[in-house]
């Protein structure tokens, strides 16, 4: 029988190693896997490449990952918002990498990735510095970049249902990047509100089919980055 | 000087209550954050517009009541939103397949700098220590039907805003079809720049003095109506 | 108000012009708008380009709308069929272009083509007849074909619920290229069985969001492509 | 002679049993038209697979009682199918993006010819007047985890259908695994055909002289159990 179910975040994310690729779901606070990433910054794998929209917020979830020192570089569109301190700092400092990439080429990126297309072009940065050192083309008399396709060893995503195959939905608009980084990710290890039967996901209206997840934990009472902030929660 | 003809202009609700007059009934309309949130509420009576946010909804609504915010409920600005009869949720990919593929007819964005070629600086100083920040703001520019600008006419310094080169790092080269300041509606023509509405009691000899980039006058420039 | 409802399939079709391109949805018979292309029969547009999975049944639908000599050249993957006779005899004939496009290939050029993106590279075809004249290319030391993508005038499509903002709803593998195709075409034309108020469709569930959509029609009791070839029915 | 042979060979459901045993428990598998299609009711006991069709569904069953057939609820062959608790429903480009992305697991075809080196040709003969017709196929040898293939040794008019080199069209170069034929299942390896298991009552010989390529005799040949 197949059964993606593991008993909590720290078993999901127990095989993560020094050097990985890690798509982090999430947009600003929603959709944030915060339990399964506080289950990897206790886990202890370094060295880490991590691709988010952002780079969280307080000193929980995203940046305490980042604050705790384990992310080599940071794949993301927006890497600052009112209550993010720690990824500025290190930024500043020299001590974290930064691949900055336009928020929609960085969605087509990923899916791209989950999609086995491995280059695909974009009209998107055309004259900017964020498309120098990349090969422009026209198209019908306009100019389009070629971006790469991203693809990941993990993806933690968080979820609203989900059933032993995998199968997903989300909750509003923490949906966001998480079905296209389960696409990307050789393990997309996915956090859910609660586990249902299979079946009890109508198939019209699964998100993300079960092929593009690995393991599912359940997370019955996820806490809310902005609470926590709120709190002064630091973590650990 | 400058603060006090800056003063005469339009205020920020005035600026985004003329934006929102040009947005054609059943239009899909993403706007940036800061003044361009703000047109929502100017909208005319009689057009029905719906918004997209890059987060994954189209069809969402005002703020909610205090005390009903949803953390996962939000927009691209990251603030509690509501939904309207109609919405929807996707993911990012397909938000900006949207985007990209030309499905959002009408964006209206913030600048730093609109040159009168229409290119776009609105994301970075380019400063050192400057944490460079994108968004969606590329795609936006890039795909979106019309993209238009709300900005005070001057920086904070007093330095134009609408400038003949941007000095700041680019959002898009000649993107902007239109600007709206304090002190004017202007657009970018083949031309450069081209006055076509003043603020009340602002002069074309002030708008001019106050841009940084050759101004021509279109023929019967109109007056603002706040 | 918007409102994208129209009142039927004669009045959604009026403006398809000579030599328009249209996809049509459907695979196999699951999906296909038999009453939006009997309408485009009626309204006589030729030398139409048509990308559809197949190339229709019988002498009802798509066949007989390449029966009527409209058609002056399909996109597809499969332009045979058990009872597919109409497609076979004009290409023999040497009345009617084929572009043979593998299936993935076609779905993800519909989707390009929605999704703003110009170009992109696919293994499949590599190395094959279908492959010939176009550019290939290596990423990460395997061979890819580029290829383009596919944009429409129209799309016609049959889907299950639609509001009058145009979010619609797919019934069972009736969804196959519709979500896609309405993206990809100027003008995507929808029939649906059922038109429900905004709202009626939750927004969780919605498969192609309005924006996508420019009409909608209410076909309450659409006909099977196989009980009319069951019947013998020949249209018009 | 040809045809007494091929009658000691195993019969569609037998080649299919055979092919159902190496089909990992959990595996994600898509089934080509034919024989292939045989091979979902000889999954042995115990596994669980999930069955992935590109018209879009994961996780479909057996076919339905007849009667309750319903046209918008087919597979790839256009045939109605049910499906099992866990299904699910997804449009052309995300059935192809699990193809193409790697996320199928494991494909079984048919085939025209397979050749020593792996390449496949199973969608055209390539005949003048002949309907070229190639559905998913290519996308399937391009991006599945394990394509293999099930097909009668040799061709109805007797000539073998692995071969030194495909003269049909190609469905995609060096892509076949592994071949189950009515008489014999056969590795493509870096050194061409090995043969790893062979049918009862059919001879190391036979299978040789009824192959187009030279065929390696692995190590300890077995019998394969129908």
């Amino acid at each position: 029988m197949i059964d993606k179910r593991v008993g909590d975040p720290a078993q999901a994310v127990a095989d993560v190693k020094d050097g990985d690729t890690v798509l982090i779901g999430g947009f600003g606070e929603a959709g944030s896997p915060i339990e399964l990433i506080h289950a990897l910054i206790d886990q202890g794998a370094r060295d880490l490449v991590v691709a988010s929209n952002n780079t969280g917020n307080g000193q929980v979830g995203l940046a305490a990952l980042i604050a705790a020192g384990r992310v080599r570089k940071m794949i993301c569109s927006y890497p600052r918002s009112s209550n993010s301190r720690v990824f500025p700092e290190l930024y500043r400092k020299g001590q974290i990498e930064l691949e900055l990439v336009p928020q929609g080429t960085l969605a087509e990126r990923i899916r791209a990735g989950g999609a086995g297309v491995p280059a695909f072009f974009t009209p998107s940065s055309v004259g900017t510095v964020l498309a120098e050192g990349k090969e422009v083309r026209e198209f019908e008399g306009r100019p389009y970049v070629m971006e790469r396709w991203l693809r990941a060893d993990f993806a933690l995503v968080k979820a609203e249902l989900g059933d032993r195959l995998g199968n997903l939905t989300y909750n509003k608009t923490a949906r966001n990047f998480g079905p296209i980084m389960c696409m990307a990710a050789r393990t997309a290890i996915v956090q859910v509100s609660r586990i249902v039967e299979p079946g009890g996901i109508d198939p019209e209206v699964v998100v993300t089919p079960g092929v593009f997840v690995k393991r599912i934990v359940e997370v019955a009472n996820a806490a809310h980055e902005s609470v926590l902030v709120a709190q002064g929660v630091t973590y650990p | 000087m400058t603060a006090e003809l800056i003063h005469a202009g339009l205020t920020r609700d005035e600026m985004a209550r003329r934006a929102a007059r040009d947005i054609p009934d059943g239009a899909y309309v993403n706007l940036g954050i800061g003044i361009p949130e703000l047109v929502a509420a100017h909208i005319p009576p009689g057009r029905e517009v719906i918004y997209h946010t890059e987060n994954g909804v189209m069809g969402f609504g005002p703020p909610p009541p205090e005390g009903e915010e949803d953390p996962e409920l939000i927009n691209a600005g990251k603030k509690p939103i509501t939904l309207l009869p109609g919405a929807s949720f996707f993911h990012h990919a397909d938000s900006f397949a949207m985007i990209r593929g030309g499905h959002i007819d009408f964006c209206i964005l913030g600048a730093m700098q609109v040159a009168r070629n229409g290119d776009l600086a609105n994301w970075s100083t380019g400063a050192p220590g400057a944490i460079p920040a994108v968004g969606g703001a590329m795609d936006l520019v890039a795909g979106a039907g019309r993209i238009v600008v709300i900005t005070e006419h001057c920086a904070k310094d007093g330095s134009p805003k609408l400038v003949d080169a941007c000095t700041y790092p680019l959002t898009g080269r000649g993107v902007v079809a239109r600007v709206f300041t304090d002190l004017a509606v202007v657009d970018v023509t083949s031309e450069g720049f081209v006055l076509r509405e003043i603020a009340p009691g602002v002069d074309l000899d002030t708008v001019r003095r106050l841009t940084g980039a050759p101004l021509l006058a279109a023929a019967g420039i109109k007056t603002i109506e706040p």
